[in-house]
């Protein structure tokens, strides 16, 4: 009995049943169906994974999707350790997060278009997560990023929010342009693009050379990095992050599930999947490494300055992508996926938290305009203070266990970069905890700043909401206990189960450091931690009138950091004016019409008017026609004679 | 030499008369010149031994076709006619395409070669008559073309009574 | 003739093509003024014609390259012109697919059609039977005859019931395809003299033809086979035909007619003239790369519906003649299934256009907005047609263009990466479009739009069902290619076939 | 020297047709219904096409050949005549010049060219060219009172009376050359001579290719037609469009093959260009035509250029070829001009190309015919059109004129452009004002001919294919 | 003895005066004798070539070219008869109703 298969196909059918029926039958009872079947999916999920903990992994196919030639691919799942740890990640944060829909998005006109994008999105990310081949692996790549195109696009008639969408969607094509050549790659290195035989092989190939474009490269750091750029796009990496910020044009669940708890960890998920391939090229790593730790410290400075609340999140949630692959990037993918397995509980709690914060302010999302919420709503300020704690790295929450572990495997383990991420590492993390509370302090201590109307409006969100909150506060909390470092662990008599769990899927790197070493580290990333939080309250809630000096002073540093680093300004000036300034004026203004639409036109209408010319050696007189026939004679005479 | 002498001068005296004709601004003259040199034409064909042709070069087309015309001449306003230009703005054109046709001509049957001999030697047609040869060629061997030519003529009948009878139906 | 299989003793290729004739011929004899009959005469002969299609698809034999259904009778003897048809796996979709989009053009003109109506579904009707004579002559002069026979209905069609500049797009379709058959007519004509005076084409590609005189006939043939698909420097006609054309216009040309250049090629070039062929590789690549980005970039700065679906169309075959010049199974047969798909999704495309068109009656993008909000059903629909037309997976897009891509990464690097941009720049214009039609404030002209009608969604939904049908199950139809391709590929790749081989096949299926 | 008499059988139809047409001659002068001559004249030439089949052989010393290719063209001008009374009956009527003489002139016309045709010798062939020309002198100039009419009638003759000067001078330099009329013996004897390259001969040729280039109005000798296809009347202008076209054709295939078969390779050299000019000077200034009876006139240029891309080729299928075109040409040029006769009505010229805007719409059977005509001009395939394309093209290819033909197929690729623009106008554009069509049942029977061939043998063309293959066996 | 080709000459010259006039005079009836003039040049070298050629063929060609002319000055005469009554001028360049 395959029942693994509802764990994709349930979503799918409530998809189907909302988007056919949703609108004329349903209605607002649309979310039951959804409800239900992610409800489902996720009792099937754990089921197996009692069953991978059992030792029962599953590789099957379904049928066979294209046949070409050699080119022979299925749909096909793939049930190991891996895929079950994210098959319970996106299947709990799916339908906590569905729950929490029902209140956030009551009374909604596309109640059930909301619903049925949810639905296909679980569907998707649950395809992503299950396949056993790189192409249904795109599928669900692509799937996913589908949804969230629709979700960011919900409010579809706000020219942002479409903009936003469509942004989405192409940033995204742009890795998976990368993402496709990988798999096409792999399919001529390896002539399968099953997983299996792929990672077996794997390492017959690690020392050949390809000649790509051009350039000799190694074959396996070509696919590895040309898969990456895949998660470059997906996760939103430098330099394709550009789509993340923007994506909160899409209600707020929507951003706590796909932007923040699974689909944008999709990328890490290919890198750990692929760690075999990963893994035999030195370079692919340094760069996953270097791209993880220069974007999560990227983000995290922008993060500083921002006032979007959930923008604020989003680039935390580039940062702490960031970190996932640093750590995949130093060879650390269980650390890497114990991360995103953490990262998903705290940052969809508090994306949820900001839904909720938004859901009393009516919409409004500067947190400048802020202020006092605890009084109002207890409930979303103590979940959203735990999250906060978590993603800070305060020990015995979530975010501390998988933190932790990734800071250390870069500074033991053995990649040439270690050090230097290892360093940004920290610094992120003490920026992290800053932005963090930062946001804590200004939204929900001191006095409320923004107008009375809105004042009058506090309250604290409907129960669907607060229960959703509680049970991911939970997670947040707690979910980083199925990851005791062996410091720890081994004092108090816990292992590291996540470690061991993952390991024959993932592996585990050789760290090299001491006891001694690892406390330095764990202490150094605590106190960052700590330091960033002091600093926050010391600003915003003691001295509020320092950042308004120190942003005068430093005003460039201000500006830049206020406008992302003129990223998308970059862009526009150099790839999107361009590109739309050639097809006006060159292909459609001059190739099109000056060149070829005149040759088209001009040798017709040239001969048109040659035509009209023509017509004019016909005078009408008589004589002339005589002398041209006898013109005619003559030149054939002459042409003849003098042959 | 005599011969040639003759040739001479029917040869000069036909161009000259022909370049008269074609000149000539009052067609009237035009076809009086034309007349004459029709005369000597056939003076030619009868120094060419070939009398009936003569015949009714002068008969034919002297005596009928050049009546026709001079019937024709009449209907113009001749007062008119001499008071405008004889050639098209364009004549000079025409001198040169005339001209190098002629010298291109004239080349090309420099080097002519006749075919071979008949049976119809001067002597033949004198001891005949070159009329009796000439007709009973025509009625036995040539008898289809003859009756086309009747056919013709016939056409021509028809066809200047349709185009000029004076009647119009209305 | 050793190359052949017979499914059936019943002429069924004939009756496809002359079935459609023979119910213009009895429109033709209906009163102009009885339209509803004559709609519905049109719409029953159209399914009668696709119900009559379905044998083909269940008794066609998949293991056999060889040809099936043929039918051969002696036409013009002293030319040795045979009335010779016969389907193989590369053909036998596109008569199917001609047969169903015929009946989706009849429904989709019920009501949009004023004028002339009587003569607008005779031409219909008379290019469906020229379009499936195309895809199954298998003499070079029959299918000369189709070929040329189907524009006259076409520039028709265009011309008459197009928009306000129909005319000039009318003959400049015309005139452009004109050009580059006359030329192949040539070519046909050296072919038919070098080989003996054979027009058979099969009994064609048994033979080996110098290079030099394959080499030019190479071009002979690229002259009509670019223009009608269009390729690169060959374009323009398109952009103004789809634009002008009426929507079944359009659905029509988009879905059918453009393939008939590609299927060309895979029919003729290939096969007949495999060493040009093959060392014309790098031009026709590189002329495909263009036509993708070329064709993808110009659609960026469209301001016009039907324009940027056109010249998405421009983008869309490039990736097919990119497929087929690979040379290889994935990239030929993904080229000719992205042949169907691109006449599934475009025309889709066009359909739908035409369904809003004919409420707003305006094709500039500017005039419209926030369609999603008054017609959901409607604009539900339109993006299935959009996310298949970048290539989404699950969708039948999504399978063609992978496996160009495959083959033609393959085949060549360069080529490969640089269509692979099209997939990109495929998704900011398709998604520009969408957004801007349908997403944000709903517009003047949109506001208060009925929904689409039954009629309308009958139309639609083939194609949506066959969008995820192929994306899928694509196998339901790389089925029907594989032994095909794999002959042909054998055929350019060794520059001819022997006749032993043949004759082993033959006793092969004969077992 | 005994007179024998010659053997009538080969002439006997032309005989018949004579003795017709004189009887119609005098019937005219009885009958008052001119309709009556018209349907008695089509009784007379479809009885001499039926004599044509028993009619095989030579006769007058080789001086009137009746063989297949004549018999070939023959059919074509009886059809010719057939099709041209039909559309005349009402029209002359409109034109006021319904005389019996009209019927008449037709039937020596089409007399004139049979001789043509079948000339063995070339005082036959100049006396049926001028019986011909003659005729058609007059018919081109019947409308007597109409100016433009009697101007066609004067350019034509004059021009006319100037081209077949040039085949005088042609037929007496072969004459001195050779010493003989007859076409086989010069054959022979410039064969047997080794003549080729002489300049003479050469001059002789050029003024063949001169007189014959006029009858079939190829460029640059072509200055006539227009002027006079627009001013005859419309009927005269059919008929001279396909009639002397198709005699013009058989001649030069006759004379050139057959006499100067020998030489091919240099009349080839003067034909080619003349072709060329042809189809790029018809072609061309067809485009900026108003006047649709002298578009017609540049396409029949075109067609004469196409066509003479068979006799270029000198092989037997080339041969076959340009009879299969002139076939063709009858009927797709005659269907063409019922079509605008219909237009004609009483104080209604209908020859303008804007009178055709949308006739489809108005006129709905006459534009669907039109427009079959006009594809059919265009050599689109299904139409008869195409077929004597395809083989004029196959023949010269095979022949190795390769570049010719591609030229041939981009003139016909433009040529294209002026026959739309009239489906174009009938289709595309709305009806100005109404515009009365004269029908009659005989217009009606001329149409239901044309396009029944045009596509009839443009789909089927096996047995005209099969006649015209067969016709030059033993040529 | 006159050599052949003096005739061929004479021939020659007289039809290219012919043309010549056809070429350039404005009155049709001139043309017309023009045209007449060629044809006494081709008459020229047809009697000559009979002559030297001991054959008759070439003076029964002259015959009939006699014949015809006389039938085609019938009916050009008549045509120019007919267009006279309608124009009122013989002279070409004034008759171009048609052209293009």
């Amino acid at each position: 009995m395959n029942y693994y298969l509802l764990i994709p196909f349930l979503p799918l059918a409530a998809f189907i049943i909302n988007i056919l029926f949703g609108r004329s039958v349903l209605k607002e009872n649309a979310h039951w169906v959804s409800i239900l079947a992610v409800a489902g999916s996720w009792v099937v999920a754990v089921a197996t994974l009692m069953d991978v903990i059992s030792g029962k992994t599953l590789n099957q196919n379904l049928y066979t999707w294209i046949v070409s030639g050699s080119f022979k691919v299925s749909v096909g799942f793939l049930i190991d350790q891996l895929t079950a740890v994210m098959l319970i990640v996106v299947t709990t944060c799916s339908t906590l997060i569905h729950i929490y829909s029902v209140g956030y998005m009551h009374g909604d006109k596309g109640y059930y278009r909301f619903f049925s994008y949810l639905s296909l999105f679980t569907f998707c990310m649950l395809m992503l997560v299950m396949a056993n081949n790189f192409l249904q692996l795109y599928f669900g790549w692509e799937g996913v990023g589908l949804c969230s195109y629709f979700l960011i696009g919900y409010y579809f008639d706000k020219k942002s929010a479409s903009d936003a969408g469509k942004k989405a969607f192409i940033v995204n094509r742009f890795g998976d342009f990368g993402f496709g050549l990988g798999i096409i790659m792999i399919f001529i290195t390896f002539g399968t693009v099953y997983y299996e035989p792929v990672f077996n092989q794997a390492g017959s190939f690690a020392a050949n050379t390809v000649n790509f474009l051009g350039y000799d490269v190694n074959l396996i750091t070509l696919i590895a990095l040309l898969l990456f750029c895949g998660s470059i796009g997906k996760s939103a990496q430098l330099p394709l992050h550009v789509w993340l910020p923007d994506a909160m044009e899409g209600p707020t669940p929507v951003s706590a599930l796909i932007h923040a708890a699974t689909m944008v960890t999709a990328g890490v998920f290919l890198v750990a999947r692929c760690n075999a391939i990963f893994s035999l090229s030195e370079t692919a790593l340094m760069v996953v490494a270097l791209t993880g730790a220069i974007t999560s410290l990227f983000a995290a400075t922008i993060g500083l300055v921002q006032n979007d609340l959930k923008r604020i999140i989003a680039y935390s949630t580039i940062s702490q992508l960031g970190y996932m692959f640093l750590a995949c990037g130093v060879g650390g993918y269980t650390a890497g996926v114990f991360h995103l397995y953490t990262h998903a509980f705290f940052k969809a709690l508090l994306f949820l938290c900001a839904g909720s914060v938004m859901h009393a302010m009516g919409g409004e999302l500067d947190i400048q305009k802020m202020g006092g919420l605890k009084k109002y709503m207890p409930v979303t300020y103590g979940t959203m203070f735990l999250a906060s704690l978590s993603i800070a790295g305060v020990p015995g929450l979530a975010g501390f266990f998988s933190k932790d572990e990734i800071l250390w495997l870069a500074y033991s383990g053995p990649s040439p970069v270690g050090k230097l991420v290892w360093l940004i590492g920290t610094v992120v993390a003490f920026l992290t905890a800053f932005y963090s509370f930062r946001l804590i302090f200004l939204t929900f201590h001191g006095k409320f700043r923004g107008t009375h109307e809105q004042e009058h409006h506090l309250h604290e969100s409907p129960k669907t909401m607060t229960i959703t909150l509680m049970l991911l506060c939970i997670g947040a909390v707690s979910a980083g206990w199925v990851g005791i470092p062996a410091l720890i662990g081994d004092a108090v008599g816990l292992e590291n189960w996540i470690s061991e769990f993952m390991r024959p899927v993932l592996g585990h790197p050789e760290g090299h450091g001491t006891h001694a070493e690892e406390w330095m580290v764990m202490a150094i990333s605590i106190a960052a931690g700590f330091a960033g939080i002091g600093l926050a309250y010391f600003l915003y809630l003691r001295r509020t009138d320092i950042p308004a000096r120190l942003s005068e002073q430093f005003s460039w540093v201000h500006r830049i950091l206020f406008n992302k680093y003129y990223v998308d300004e970059l862009y526009s000036l150099i790839l999107i004016r361009p590109t739309i300034w050639s097809a006006k004026n060159i292909l459609i203004g001059i190739t099109d019409a000056k060149v070829i639409e005149a040759i088209v036109n001009g040798v017709p209408n040239a001969i048109g008017s040659f035509s009209r010319q023509l017509r004019k050696v016909q005078t009408g007189l008589l004589q002339h026609y005589a002398m041209i026939m006898a013109t005619g004679v003559l030149i054939i005479v002459a042409l003849m004679l003098l042959r | 030499m005599i011969s040639q002498l003759f040739f001479g001068y029917f040869a000069a005296v036909i161009i000259i008369l022909s370049l008269l004709v074609v000149t000539r601004k009052n067609p009237v003259h035009s076809v009086m010149w034309m007349l004459l040199m029709f005369f000597h034409i056939a003076g030619m064909y009868l120094f060419l031994n070939a009398e009936f042709i003569a015949a009714i070069q002068v008969i034919v087309y002297a005596g009928a076709i050049l009546v026709l015309f001079l019937f024709v001449v009449l209907l113009l306003n001749l007062r008119e006619e001499l008071q405008t230009n004889r050639f098209i703005g364009s004549w000079p054109a025409g001198l040169v395409i005339a001209a190098s046709l002629l010298l291109s001509m004239i080349a090309a049957l420099r080097s002519f070669v006749p075919g071979p001999s008949g049976p119809y030697t001067i002597a033949l047609i004198e001891k005949e008559t070159h009329t009796r040869v000439l007709g009973q060629v025509l009625y036995t061997e040539y008898l289809f073309p003859f009756e086309i030519a009747s056919l013709i003529l016939l056409v021509a009948i028809i066809g200047a009574i349709v185009l000029a009878k004076k009647k119009v139906r209305s | 003739m050793e190359m052949m299989v017979v499914n059936s003793g019943f002429p069924l290729l004939s009756v496809l093509i002359f079935f459609p004739v023979a119910g213009a011929l009895i429109l033709l004899l209906v009163s102009r003024s009885r339209e509803t009959l004559i709609k519905w005469l049109a719409l029953g002969v159209s399914i009668m014609n696709f119900a009559l299609s379905i044998p083909l698809f269940i008794n066609f034999n998949k293991a056999t390259h060889l040809m099936q259904f043929v039918e051969r009778h002696e036409w013009i003897p002293s030319w040795n012109i045979m009335y010779f048809l016969g389907i193989d796996g590369i053909s036998i979709l596109f008569i199917l697919l001609s047969a169903l989009v015929t009946i989706l053009c009849v429904l989709i003109s019920w009501n949009s059609i004023k004028t002339k109506v009587k003569e607008f579904f005779i031409s219909i009707l008379l290019v469906e039977g020229a379009m499936i004579g195309v895809f199954c002559s298998l003499d070079f002069f029959l299918f000369y005859i189709f070929w040329e026979a189907m524009l006259i209905p076409m520039y028709l069609l265009i011309g008459v019931w197009g928009g306000p500049n129909r005319v000039y797009a009318a003959m400049k379709f015309f005139l452009y395809t004109l050009v580059g058959s006359v030329l192949m007519l040539v070519g046909i004509i050296v072919l038919y003299l070098y080989s003996g005076r054979t027009f058979n084409i099969l009994e064609l590609a048994t033979k080996v033809y110098p290079y030099q005189m394959q080499f030019w006939l190479f071009w002979a043939f690229f002259a009509a086979f670019a223009v009608k698909v269009p390729m690169f420097p060959v374009h323009t006609w398109l952009p103004d035909a789809h634009t002008e054309a009426p929507t079944a216009g359009s659905v029509i040309l988009a879905a059918i007619l453009i393939k008939m250049g590609a299927y060309g090629f895979l029919r003729f070039s290939l096969p007949l003239l495999p060493e040009a062929s093959k060392a014309m590789t790098p031009v026709m690549l590189t002329l495909s790369v263009i036509a993708i980005i070329y064709g993808g970039v110009i659609c960026l700065a469209q301001s016009d519906l039907k324009r940027l679906i056109a010249y998405s169309s421009v983008s869309h075959m490039g990736f097919v003649t990119l497929g087929i010049f690979a040379l290889n199974t994935q990239g030929m047969e993904g080229g000719i299934l992205q042949m169907i798909n691109h006449g599934i999704i475009t025309g889709g495309l066009f359909l739908g256009v035409g369904a809003i068109y004919d409420r707003t009656h305006t094709r500039q993008i500017s005039d419209y907005g926030g369609v999603a909000s008054v017609m959901p059903v409607y604009s539900t629909i339109f993006i299935v047609f959009t996310l298949a037309s970048i290539g989404l997976p699950s969708t039948n897009g999504f399978i063609g263009e992978f496996m160009i891509l495959l083959g033609g990464f393959a085949r060549s690097q360069w080529a490969g990466v640089l269509a692979a941009t099209g997939i990109i720049i495929g998704a900011g214009y398709m998604l520009w479009l969408y957004q801007r039609v349908f997403f944000m404030e709903t517009s003047q002209k949109v506001a208060g739009l009925s929904d689409i009608d039954a009629r309308e969604i009958i139309a639609l939904m083939p194609m949506v069902i066959l969008i995820f049908w192929i994306g899928i199950y694509p196998n339901t139809f790389l089925g029907f290619m594989h032994e095909s391709v794999r002959h042909l590929i054998e055929r350019v790749n060794t520059g001819s076939v022997h006749g032993t081989t043949i004759a082993q096949n033959v006793l092969e299926i004969m077992k | 020297m005994q007179p024998v008499m010659p053997d009538l059988g080969p002439v006997f139809p032309e005989t018949v047709l004579t003795v017709l047409a004189l009887v119609l001659l005098l019937a005219d002068l009885v009958i008052k219904r001119k309709e009556t001559i018209g349907l008695l004249s089509i009784i007379s030439v479809t009885a001499v096409a039926y004599l044509l089949a028993g009619s095989l052989g030579t006769t007058f010393g080789g001086m009137f050949i009746s063989d297949g290719y004549s018999i070939f063209f023959k059919l074509i001008f009886i059809l010719n005549v057939i099709l041209t009374v039909l559309i005349s009956v009402k029209y002359i009527q409109i034109e006021k010049i319904d005389y019996g003489e009209y019927y008449s002139l037709i039937l020596f016309a089409t007399l004139g060219m049979m001789l043509m045709a079948s000339a063995g010798d070339l005082i036959i062939l100049y006396l049926g060219l001028e019986l011909m020309a003659l005729s058609t002198y007059v018919l081109a100039g019947f409308m007597r009172r109409d100016v433009k009419s009697n101007e066609a009638a004067m350019k034509y003759f004059l021009l006319g009376a100037f081209a077949s000067a040039f085949l005088l001078y042609g037929t007496s330099l072969i004459y001195g050359l050779t010493g003989t009329t007859d076409l086989k013996a010069i054959s022979s004897y410039i064969a047997g001579h080794g003549l080729a390259g002489n300049p003479v001969l050469m001059l002789s040729l050029i003024m063949f290719a001169v007189a014959f280039s006029f009858k079939i109005a190829a460029a640059p000798f072509h200055m006539w037609a227009p002027d006079v296809y627009e001013g005859a009347p419309t009927s005269i202008t059919a008929f001279m469009s396909v009639g002397p076209k198709a005699a013009g054709f058989a001649v030069l295939g006759r004379v050139f093959l057959t006499a100067f078969g020998s030489v091919r390779t240099e009349w080839v050299l003067i034909l080619i260009p003349v072709a060329i000019l042809t189809m790029g000077v018809g072609n061309i200034v067809a485009l900026s035509q108003t006047n649709i009876k002298r578009m017609l006139a540049y396409s029949s240029i075109a067609h004469a250029g196409y066509a003479l891309l068979g006799i270029i080729s000198g092989t037997a299928d080339g041969l076959s070829s340009v009879m299969l075109y002139m076939f063709a040409y009858a009927f797709m040029n005659m269907g063409a001009f019922a079509v605008i006769i219909m237009l004609r009505s009483e104080g209604f010229r209908g020859d303008n190309i804007n009178d055709y805007e949308g006739l489809a719409k108005t006129h709905p059977v006459p534009a669907v015919l039109m427009t079959i005509f006009m594809f059919s001009l265009t050599g689109i395939p299904t139409t008869v059109g195409f077929m004597g394309k395809f083989y004029v093209f196959m023949s010269a290819v095979e022949a190795g004129y390769m570049w010719v033909v591609i030229i041939a197929v981009i003139f016909s690729a433009i040529s294209a452009y002026f026959y739309l623009r009239i489906i174009m106008y009938m289709w595309m554009r709305e009806p100005k004002e109404a515009v009365e069509l004269t029908t009659s049942p005989a217009i009606g029977l001329a149409l239901l001919i044309t396009a029944t061939a045009v596509i009839g043998f443009g789909i089927l063309p096996s047995s005209i294919l099969t006649f015209a293959r067969l016709a030059i066996t033993g040529f | 003895m006159v050599p052949l080709t003096w005739y061929l000459m004479l021939s020659a010259v007289v039809f290219m005066i012919g043309v010549f006039g056809f070429l350039t005079r404005r009155n049709i009836i001139i043309m017309f004798l023009s045209v007449e003039l060629m044809l006494n040049g081709v008459n020229i070298s047809l009697v000559a070539f009979s002559h030297y050629l001991q054959d008759l063929r070439g003076q029964i060609l002259v015959f009939f070219i006699i014949t015809v002319a006389a039938a085609e000055a019938a009916i050009g005469l008549a045509i120019i008869l007919a267009l006279f009554r309608n124009k009122a001028t013989i002279h070409v360049d004034e008759m171009n109703e048609m052209k293009g």
